[in-house]
């Protein structure tokens, strides 16, 4: 790994002033993904600004017909919450399949979902469920974060907050496994809502998650 | 250089660390705690997981300054004495360990298990827990039924 | 790793061709792309920084045009070093097409890479060799006021 | 039976240090004044170097040197070598590159050292090695086994004409041709053994300290084997003289033979210690690891077997090209030949083999032993037939096999490829293997799973292999540089306590423990008071190592055999302290007798008595430790038969293990509790073979699956509990009666879970890796 200066933030506009002060600073939330990258020096930020110390990105709530989550709730949060097992429990199942134990202490929803890695597993929900991310300047509906292969509608100095699911009368997410990273070679996210039934599928085209509505 | 505190196997400890440094490598390099291990690069093996308040975590992908303020427990406190902690003593009654090098890994995986799943996790929930843990010499087939006896042991 | 896919351009062929020849519009159409410069007659150094997800690489690319066979295509070929991320290969051979007043400009890629990006990144190699290569042709069509019909 | 004597489960010694974090592996180690060693690698599988330039390198900070092959060879360090014989077919030895440890004017493959940089921290080292400026004239790459020695295929080394090591051919060709002519029926297979990458759970590392006063160097390795890294680097290398050198192996966090070889990184270190004269640190990271440790099995093969109308095997033909990468690594070129053809009789009193072995040089890592070397390559290959031949002869696969097998009164049994096997009962191994698995119930099992829209299938393999590697004069014979005894020491110190040092070296196998059940067993010590003692040259005299499934069947009887030279000599002690004859003593559980008296000492008195020899007669000598060395007369040949039964689902290509059962001819168990752990070990290294694992080259020599993100290890989720059993007989030529169980699964998985899937499917075969996508296509296409 490179040096860095790592910068230790506890509220989002300290965040973003932090990166807009840095030459080449990266948001850090879970690192799950980030940390491996710069251990192999595939990636040199100047700094990092580390989003763990900011309380109010963390944790689960009911909001009304929606279930919104932090963006710094861990995955172990997000499938261990009753509030989501009893809201979307698909939701908290695919949550509790990402990575394995140690990984979904740290790995967290709005990582995960910033990232955008074409095989993870929460991008299909969040497209799916019709889900709103909420960032510190807006709110950007599901269907228009994701933007393409690990790329999304977030600007560079704007972070996520939080991702609102709303209620869904059914859904179910199934994930054939790469047996080696354990990443999805192919999940497919099935939501039902009123007459709709979207299904998304993420891992398949290694490039985007595509979806479609029935 | 960064210094940090943190509180590791119930001892207040502090140091100097530069702000890449790894949790990992602050455990084995500062503290010299070498029971924990850095078997990959890619976070998937396991030797490394310790527990920070209490979770699970891979301490190669970590970094010491995030553990801050933190309650970190290796594979050095689970015991003082002579007396293994009742996981240790399962992996040495069920013969599930070989090399010994995932090994601390495997057993905080494992009592991470237990905490979570209670003293009869059954086999099957073992082995899909045990999925960040690589181990190339048992064949899991005696850590598994480690784990559960291990279970039993901790539950009392 | 092979890509064939094609943009239709609202430029006739000559248009679309001298455009292919402006280093300025092959510079702007390259994804990450600071500098383009021609070294010697179609030889030319580009820097770029190719991001992908978390990975963030510099290369310093050697680009040839070869089989140059005005109006109607070229070979455009790099061979890139990303220091310690490894280092990247490429070949696009673009064939222009006149359709009425418009062109259609075909491109088959072939991309490679080595090194460290080779040995961590094998499963993001195909998508990442598409998305560079649609973006570039993507973009050069927009330049030439078109929209990307990849 | 002594108390955790022979055949007790005894808890192992070693695990309190393991369970506590007090293991002492080669990384944990830190000497005062340390430098940190970074190998600067080729990206490229195969260029030439046109020039290296480390000036900028050089000048960056904290780093103390950076070193090239051109200083490698200024200072006399030798090029790494090969240590077995394979003469080809031309009369002439095998062909072997020029191996230097630091690459000097070419690359061979991605991975190749280039140079190093010695620097005050890691990051600096890795800093600066980013900043040596490195000219490659890249040059065409040849990646593929199959095609390496074609025609007009780029070549990689001058010695090796058309990319061939050896062409090795073995067995009456006519004699075997002729059987193939007047044979009934001719079954065959085409078929790949996939290229493995070892993976012990801990990384390669090496710690060297110089000392300018002694002129000594110390070298703390990874090594399955301290003194034969002390003897090629001190022999071959000219590192240092050998008793200027020592080598010491910690705790080894695994080895499945990866860890024999002398490789250039710690032959580097072990130099550049002395050349910066400080203490010089280097660890492999994983995907160091995946680049440059050397790579196991990666064969193309091609096998026939020729039946009468009974299904009995009259002759059998097999065509091998195995890969061995861009060098030779130390043993490699044993594996595919002398560790492989001399076993394709397997189980079988096949009358007639003949084989050849063409083994090409390929841009790839080194190829060489992997967790059964060559067995795994032979059985796999002799297993799968023996099922195409039971397909086209219309019997069942157990069927075929029993009517095929050396009988029990035929040992010992002179195979037609060499090997002279020790003891067996094949019938018995299969028929209790059989049973484990309920073999007979089987169809309704089936039944069972077609009716959820599952295919089950159940495959059997029945494998030999040689182990007690390796008896000098059987292997002498064959071309291999040395023989491969076996030493021991054992030694009482004056207070009744014993070490006991072997030449032997645990990875995990759990020597400490087992070798004390020997010589509590036999001398009759309490466990408790016996340590045994590895891994170090300047600790223990010269010894071969581990590796072969050999520790206890070859450095086990040493031991047995220096405890026998104790109870000798304690007879005189006990004579002269007790004023009896010698020849009236007795030894019998720790005691020395007086015969029909009550007189007596017990072995610690003896001890004590030994070295407080007051008034000793001439000729008896104070001390009591004794040493032995031991060379078997032959192999010692473990054997079973190993049942898989699958669940495959056809919609998604995935493969469950749904039942795994072994019975296995081990000889004597003296641990039952770690062998049994080594046969779990072992049967899933298998199925990570048969299952999930495959290295993978591109065209281009580039290695896309460096890291776990890539290559699928075995996890727990992966395999079930396993059903184990034993059907032992008795080696007549080994003292303990023991035979070796290390690799036995690893040898024995790959053909059962493949069978089992072939089975499943109704298919001829499958290539491993049986991986999701090639059996959803098997499946599709056998509709």
């Amino acid at each position: 790994m490179y040096n860095f200066s790592y910068q230790k933030v506890t509220s989002v506009d300290d965040a973003v002033e932090a990166m807009q002060k840095a030459d080449d600073g990266k948001f850090v939330a879970g690192g799950q993904t980030m940390l491996p990258t710069m251990k192999h020096r595939l990636a040199s930020p100047s700094d990092v600004i580390d989003l763990g110390g900011i309380e109010d990105l963390k944790g689960i709530c009911m909001d009304g017909d929606a279930i919104s989550i932090g963006a710094m709730t861990t995955h172990a949060e997000v499938a261990a919450s009753s509030d989501v097992q009893s809201a979307i429990p698909a939701l908290a199942k695919l949550a509790g399949n990402i990575g394995d134990p140690a990984v979904r202490n740290r790995g967290t929803i709005g990582g995960s979902i910033a990232n955008n890695d074409p095989a993870a597993d929460y991008p299909a929900a969040v497209i799916a469920l019709g889900a709103t991310v909420k960032t510190n300047k807006r709110e950007i509906a599901g269907d228009e974060f994701f933007t393409g292969m690990f790329e999304t509608a977030l600007e560079e100095d704007e972070l996520i907050t939080s991702i609102s699911f709303p209620k869904t009368e059914a859904a179910a997410y199934m994930k054939f496994e790469n047996p080696a990273s354990r990443y999805a070679i192919v999940g497919v996210f099935v939501a039902k809502s009123g007459d709709e039934v979207k299904v998304v599928v993420t891992g398949a085209t290694a490039c985007e998650h595509r979806g479609m509505r029935l | 250089m960064l210094t940090v505190s943190m509180k590791v196997n119930e001892q207040a400890v502090s140091g100097e660390v530069e702000d890449r440094t790894l949790l990992v490598e602050f455990l084995r390099e500062n503290l010299r705690l070498t029971g924990t291990h850095v078997g990959c690069d890619t976070s998937q093996c396991g030797a490394c997981v310790v527990h920070v308040d209490g979770a699970s975590v891979k301490s190669c992908t970590m970094l010491a300054v995030q553990a801050d303020g933190c309650d970190v427990t290796t594979i050095e406190g689970l015991t003082n004495g002579a007396e293994l902690h009742p996981m240790q003593q399962a992996f040495k009654d069920n013969h599930g360990l070989q090399c010994g090098f995932c090994t601390p890994g495997m057993v905080m995986s494992a009592i991470d298990i237990v905490n979570r799943n209670g003293s009869g996790v059954d086999e099957a929930t073992v082995r899909k827990e045990l999925e960040g843990n690589i181990c190339r010499c048992t064949g899991y087939h005696n850590i598994v039924k480690a784990v559960q006896a291990g279970a039993k042991n901790m539950g009392g | 790793m092979e890509i064939i896919s094609e943009q239709r351009i609202p430029a006739s062929r000559d248009e679309v061709w001298a455009a292919l020849n402006d280093t300025e519009i092959l510079k702007q159409a390259m994804p990450g792309c600071e500098s383009f410069e021609a070294i010697e007659e179609n030889v030319f150094e580009a820097k770029i920084t190719a991001k992908v997800g978390p990975v963030k690489a510099k290369f310093k690319f050697n680009v040839e045009l070869t089989d140059i066979d005005a109006p109607n295509g070229y070979t455009i070929k790099g061979e890139g070093q990303g220091g310690v991320a490894g280092f990247a290969k490429g070949s696009a051979k673009v064939d222009l097409t006149e359709d009425g007043v418009e062109t259609i400009l075909a491109y088959n890629v072939q991309a490679n890479v080595g090194g460290k990006l080779a040995q961590l990144g094998a499963r993001l190699i195909d998508g990442t060799a598409k998305k560079m290569a649609d973006e570039f042709f993507g973009n050069f069509n927009e330049l030439l006021g078109g929209t990307d019909s990849a | 039976m002594a108390e955790n004597g022979i055949g007790a489960n005894v808890r192992r010694k070693e695990d309190h240090r393991f369970l506590t974090g007090k293991g002492n592996y080669t990384d944990d180690l830190n000497v005062a004044g340390q430098t940190h060693a970074y190998f600067v690698r080729s990206p490229h599988a195969h260029a030439t170097i046109n020039s290296v330039d480390t000036s900028a390198a050089a000048a960056a900070e904290g780093v103390v040197a950076v070193l090239t092959g051109d200083d490698l060879a200024a200072d006399g360090i030798g090029p790494l070598i090969c240590g077995v014989n394979v003469t080809s077919d031309d009369g002439e030895p095998h062909r072997a590159p020029v191996h230097s440890a630091l690459a000097q004017g070419k690359v061979n493959y991605v991975g190749d050292h280039v140079a190093v940089v010695i620097a005050e921290t890691l990051a600096q080292a890795k800093d600066a090695a980013e900043k040596v400026e490195v000219d490659y004239g890249i040059l065409p790459a040849v990646t593929a086994t199959a095609s390496a020695a074609d025609e007009g295929q780029q070549q990689i080394h001058d010695v090796a004409p058309n990319n061939i090591c050896y062409n090795w051919p073995f067995g009456d060709k006519e004699a075997v041709d002729a059987a193939f002519e007047s044979a009934h029926k001719i079954s065959s297979l085409d078929l790949i053994n996939n290229r493995m990458v070892t993976n012990a759970m801990e990384p390669r590392a090496a710690v060297g300290e110089y000392n300018s006063g002694t002129e000594e160097i110390t070298l703390h390795l990874t090594t399955q084997n301290p003194h034969v890294h002390r003897l090629v680097m001190s022999a071959f290398n000219q590192l240092a003289p050998e008793h200027k050198l020592r080598v010491v192996g910690p705790d080894v966090g695994g080895g499945f033979g990866v860890k024999i070889f002398v490789y250039a990184e710690e032959l580097v270190v072990g130099w550049a210690c002395r050349k910066v004269n400080r203490p010089v640190k280097w660890t492999s990271d994983r995907t160091e690891a995946f680049l440059a440790d050397a790579h196991g099995r990666d064969h193309v093969a091609h096998a026939e077997m020729a039946l009468d109308e009974n299904g009995k095997f009259l002759a059998m033909r097999v065509n091998t090209t195995a890969n061995l990468g861009a060098y030779l690594s130390t043993f490699a070129t044993m594996v595919p030949s002398y560790l492989y053809a001399f076993l394709l009789a397997g189980q079988y009193s096949t009358p007639l083999i003949y084989s050849e072995v063409k083994a090409v040089f390929t841009n790839t890592a080194p190829v060489d032993a992997c967790r059964g070397a060559g067995r795994p390559e032979a059985t796999f290959l002799l297993e799968r037939l023996v099922d195409v031949c039971a397909e086209d002869m219309g019997l069942d696969p157990a069927e075929i096999r029993r009517r095929n097998f050396i009988p029990v009164d035929a040992f010992p049994y002179q195979t037609p490829v060499v090997q002279c096997y020790d003891s067996g009962d094949y019938n018995a191994a299969l028929d209790k293997a059989l049973a484990l698995a309920d073999y007979d119930g089987f169809a309704g099992r089936a039944e069972e799973a077609k009716s959820r829209g599952k295919r089950r299938g159940i495959g059997l393999s029945s494998y030999v292999e040689a182990c007690g590697i390796a008896p000098s004069q059987a292997v002498g014979q064959l071309g291999a540089g040395v023989g491969l005894w076996e030493s021991a020491q054992v030694r009482f110190n004056p207070t009744g306590n014993v070490q006991v040092f072997t030449g032997t070296h645990s990875h995990g196998q759990g020597h400490e423990t087992t070798f004390a059940q020997l010589v509590t067993e036999q001398l009759g010590v309490p466990i408790e008071n016996i340590e045994v003692i590895h891994g170090d040259t300047a600790k223990t005299q010269f010894g071969m190592g581990t590796y072969g499934s050999r520790s206890l069947a070859v450095g086990g009887v040493a031991i047995a055999k220096a405890c026998e030279k104790l109870i000798e000599k304690g007879k005189k002690i006990a004579a002269h302290a007790l004023e009896a004859a010698e020849g009236d003593i007795e030894f019998a559980d720790g005691n020395f007798i007086v015969a029909g008296t009550d007189k007596a000492m017990n072995i610690a008195e003896v001890a004590f008595n030994a070295y407080v020899p007051h008034s000793y007669p001439e000729g008896l000598e104070p001390g009591f430790d004794e040493n032995a060395f031991f060379d078997p007369m032959n192999f010692s040949f473990p054997a079973g038969t190993h049942i898989c039964e699958v669940e495959v689902d056809p919609d998604t290509g995935e493969v469950e293990i749904v039942k795994y059962s072994a019975v296995d001819d081990f000889g004597k168990l003296i641990n039952p509790m770690i062998v049994e752990g080594q046969v779990h070990g072992g049967i899933v290294h298998g199925v990570g073979q048969a299952l999930l694992e495959g290295c993978q080259y591109d065209t281009d020599g580039q290695l896309v699956t460096a890291s776990y993100m890539d290559y699928a290890m075995p996890r727990a989720d992966n395999v079930p509990s396993f059903d184990v059993d034993y059907a032992p007989t008795n080696p007549p030529h080994n003292p303990l009666g023991v035979k070796g169980c290390g690799e036995a699964g690893a040898i024995g998985a790959p053909p059962a879970v493949i069978n089992a899937i072939t089975n499943a499917l109704g298919i001829k075969h499958i290539d491993m890796p049986a991986t999701p996508e090639n059996v959803w296509r098997a499946a599709q296409s056998a509709g």
